[in-house]
């Protein structure tokens, strides 16, 4: 239990922070701001992985892990790379 | 790997998340901040990888693979134009991702995974403690059930969300019932979710919370129009920022919680600031259809003999003369596909020395800084992108405003006709400048269907024709001029 | 260690929403802002109760804890107060 | 108290001290969020008392009221001019505390305290593992030598800032070989600290640990001169904070995690700013003197044949002309307790349809924000107090500023003169003005000792005298007018 208050601890103070940082990207970055998000919740790509490679488990269970993978992937990879295009284009005179 | 270990690296993964967003805060860092983030995704990747829990690598290589491909592909094909439809797709993605992820997280804990479909249906026997010991499996359970739910929810409405930007759905259908239709498929699933942790054998009660959520995403975002798109896609990558954190609560995984929570706070503040924009609530949004408004407005009265239209050759004219000229572009002029035609328009103007800016609207397009991308891709500075705030009060001094493929936002309705739909939402004020000039195909209205008395007004001309098309013209004469 | 992880990431996301916040508060307010932070690092009373509260340590420990929470105290009430008069004083025309 | 339930509650404490500093970033917001960090405080303090370690609670309640007792009467007592002072001493008294809070927990965990001071000086059999077991135990050790260090030095040094401050202390003192020897004092602090942890029933380390740091903190401000001690508080301040943090660690503590590193960025920020503000590292404020300077600056050659004074009814005439008038503070206002008549002035000046400003230096005064405190506390408006990069600009178009107690601030050779030593310090910009008036009392050098070529100018006019006195003639001359 002690360890289920230091991470509810962490989710507040990541909310409060979240807050903080997000309110401060100019509304010239908001596209930006929305793929990138999108891209940083892959992160369900860690879930993903444990369930394709794991070890004894039924057909249907790394079945799933392989279509998860597959999503994920494409949510991470696409979400960074159109990021970069779009970041790379914003210049100053 | 020792645990303390991969624990720290996913704590280094999380702290480039935060310096990642924090990149995003200046466009002068935010190439790099985004690579940081891309690094501590990597990061997060590997070191799952080594952590001796994946021992069997070949689906993680065909589906790393697959999804690389079609992901690098799709990002770097896609037109600006259609980054819209480019969130919503990958949103879906992302949802269908924590569908497939919850789903074999329940298969592999319950051992027996079923071999056919009949077989799916039969219950297993299985209780909460498969799932992990005392209040911690029930827990594991609740989530288990929450995110496939949010999952699948957000896989079929980020699908539709795709459709109606990319125009391949273009009426609205809804649940007959409404909220109250949609209000019953929501209950139905919350039950399925209850029957699943109370007796976690029964597979049909899964089978069912899948069904039931994937029709809950499809009639949740169908009757919403296609302008309000970016709303819902906000609020569903929310959700599923906030799906990860909770993840993370099981798992004990810091990465998880602080990555999902900086997504669920970038999704909810995105979700408020349109929803000010526009002076709707987010329930309006959601639910309602616009407000039906006091009297019926009827575009004929307002039109009737009043409009002006000019070539664009004229314009040109009025441009020579100008000192200083706003550009104001609008959902049109991504349909039209018009920014580069628009930055070579403005080339001409500033090279006769007339003082050149844009007005940003914060919900001009079909996203949150849409026309922004759209104007840095075809080169324009951003400090030349002038919001809302600071444009406004530029206006009396400004010779001719430009209007291409913008309507609502430029509606002076909204500041002055009380019983109108849009009354209260803040608009860029072009009628206030000496001249408008205002670029699109017919009178026909905007997103929100409503009569725009700006094009009836004195000071007011109307260039009839494709954006890109009117545009360049109008370079060409000024360039001969 | 698991928990001392988890203590670690809650004292970084501390730092950098410290960060965040403090670099948004206006010149106008340095001056409470240094008093009130004082007042907030009066936190050690924390410390200085369980100090002077403990049960059958030596006087000496007691003494000691009662110096502490004396201390404490002053910088914990005198800084609250002198920050509220202060930031009372701050008006609007 | 269930463990559980009193860790969430300093939690909620910790949140509590959050939302305050987040009041802190707006005026408005200012009272509420200082009264939610009181509340959070006062809830952390409640749930000790309740967790069941507190046993006796004789001595609490009689340090609690003696503690209140004094903190309430210095706060309410205080004047608005000695504030530095004030947050000087109180800083000391928290230094204080964390020594005396990790004497006592050392003793404790020690199990057998020393009766007399002969005995205080005899070893006693002792190992790490009396304060935890494993690591844990020398972590422990490690954070009780630091705190004590920490502690010991922050009493002291402020101590000595606050006598400065205070003009109890004028002349400044050293260790011989400055820096060096500073150098060899932390070292053998270091050492102590060593001796400590390797036989940790040596009572004579602690001993000399304390002995050492109280001494270090002296000799490290001492040298230092009077202007720049709030930059020593700041970091004072923020060492705190960290030690806070860091027994957070030890004790598992999210409360003091949270609130430490709150303390302890505000502090390096601080620190930063006005680092940045007198253009000067933090090694040159802690360790040097100001620099030199290039040829050594002749005042009367400066000064000579070339200033011109004149008495505030003449100032007067000059302001009942004005159309706009920028006041700009320094440390001689706080002196002359001026705060009350230059705002009566103002009122005058605006009674009579001049347009009036203040223009406040980042570090003008003894502390940041020292002047909008003095000028709050006369009841001026925060909206009339203008930052340096937002007044510069308008000194062109003003017809009076008024300089009143103010020196370093205004020095234009901080712009031009390359070799000076304030040289490339950023300053308000007095001299653009179409008129300067200077009220202090004589020629004398500010804080960095330099003479000012701001008072030989053309259109510059010195008022000899002190502030208040200068100020109060110049409102009855003009009221007269
Ligand atoms: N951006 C966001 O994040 C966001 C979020 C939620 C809602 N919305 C809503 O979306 C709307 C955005 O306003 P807006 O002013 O940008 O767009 P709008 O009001 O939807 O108007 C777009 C105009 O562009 C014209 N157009 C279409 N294709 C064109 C072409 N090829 N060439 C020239 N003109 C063309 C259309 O007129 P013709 O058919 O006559 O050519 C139409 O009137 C608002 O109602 C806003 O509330 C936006
Ligand atoms: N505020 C901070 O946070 C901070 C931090 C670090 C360092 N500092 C340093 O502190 C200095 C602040 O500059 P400053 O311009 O405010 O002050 P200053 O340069 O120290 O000058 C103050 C002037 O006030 C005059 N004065 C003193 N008592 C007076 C009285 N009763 N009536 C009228 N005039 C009186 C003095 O001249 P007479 O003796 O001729 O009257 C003196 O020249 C800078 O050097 C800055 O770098 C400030």
């Amino acid at each position: 239990m002690e360890i289920l208050i230091l991470l509810l601890a962490l989710f507040i103070l990541s909310l409060f922070l979240g807050v903080e940082l997000i309110t401060k990207v100019p509304p010239t970055l908001h596209t930006p701001l929305m793929s990138g998000t999108n891209a940083v919740s892959g992160i369900t790509l860690v879930g993903a992985l444990l369930a394709a490679g794991s070890d004894s488990s039924p057909l249907l269970v790394n079945g799933l892990g392989f279509v998860a993978v597959t999503l994920a992937t494409i949510n991470v990879v696409g979400g960074y790379l159109v990021t970069n295009r779009m970041l790379a284009m914003f210049k100053r005179k | 790997m020792n645990p303390t270990v991969v624990s720290f690296i996913y704590l280094v993964a999380g702290v480039l998340f935060i310096l990642g967003i924090k990149g995003l805060t200046k466009p002068k860092t935010a190439v790099r901040g985004n690579k940081l983030s891309a690094l501590g995704m990597l990061i997060a990747v590997i070191v799952t990888l080594l952590d001796g829990d994946v021992v069997n690598y070949n689906f993680i290589i065909a589906g790393v693979l697959v999804g690389s491909g079609i992901g690098a592909v799709m990002a770097l094909k896609i037109q600006m134009t259609s980054m819209p439809q480019m969130v919503a797709l990958l949103n879906g993605f992302g949802g269908g991702a924590s569908l497939t992820i919850a789903l074999a997280e329940y298969f592999s804990k319950l051992g027996s995974a079923p071999e056919s479909f009949s077989e799916i249906l039969t219950p297993v026997v299985a209780t909460s403690s498969n799932f992990g010991s005392g209040p911690e499996g029930t827990i594991a359970l609740v989530s288990i059930g929450l995110t496939v739910l949010i999952g699948a929810l957000t896989l079929t409405g980020s699908l539709v969300a795709f459709a109606k930007l990319q125009e391949l759905m273009k009426k609205s259908y809804g649940l007959p019932g409404g909220p109250i239709g949609n209000g019953i498929f929501l209950v139905a699933s919350a039950v399925a979710v209850v029957c699943l942790v109370l007796n976690p054998g029964n597979t049909a009660a899964m089978v069912a919370i899948v069904g039931l959520a994937l029709l809950l995403g499809l009639f949740l975002v169908m009757p919403i129009g296609g302008a309000d798109m970016p709303v819902v896609i906000a609020l569903l990558n929310s959700y599923s920022g906030i799906a990860a954190a909770l993840a993370g609560f099981i798992l004990g995984n810091t990465v998880l919680i602080v990555a999902g929570s900086l997504v669920g706070t970038s999704g909810l503040i995105l979700t408020q600031i349109m929803c000010v924009a526009m002076n709707r609530s987010l329930t309006n949004v959601l639910f309602g259809k616009m407000a039906a408004g006091g009297e019926v407005i009827d575009a004929d009265e307002i039109y009737a003999g009043k409009v002006t239209s000019a070539q664009p050759d004229e314009v040109a004219m009025m441009l020579e003369m100008a000192k200083r000229v706003v550009i104001v572009p609008g959902y049109g002029m991504a349909m039209a596909q018009a920014q580069h035609a628009v930055r070579e328009l403005a080339d001409s103007m500033e090279a006769k020395g007339v003082e050149v800016e844009y007005g940003i609207h914060p919900v001009a397009g079909r996203m949150p800084g849409h026309m922004n991308v759209l104007l840095a891709e075809a080169e324009v500075p951003y400090d030349k992108l002038v919001e809302m705030e600071r444009i406004n009060p530029t206006f009396e001094d400004t010779d001719v405003v430009i209007v291409i493929g913008a309507n609502d936002v430029t509606n002076p309705m909204a500041r002055e006709s009380e019983g109108s739909p849009i009354y209260g939402m803040p608009i860029l004020n072009v009628d206030k400048a000496k001249n408008v000039v205002v670029i699109k195909r017919s009178l026909s209205p905007g997103f929100a269907g409503l009569p725009n008395p700006l094009f009836a007004m004195d000071h007011t001309v109307m260039v009839y024709g494709d954006g890109k098309k009117a545009v360049v013209e109008m370079t060409t004469a000024l360039n001969q001029a």
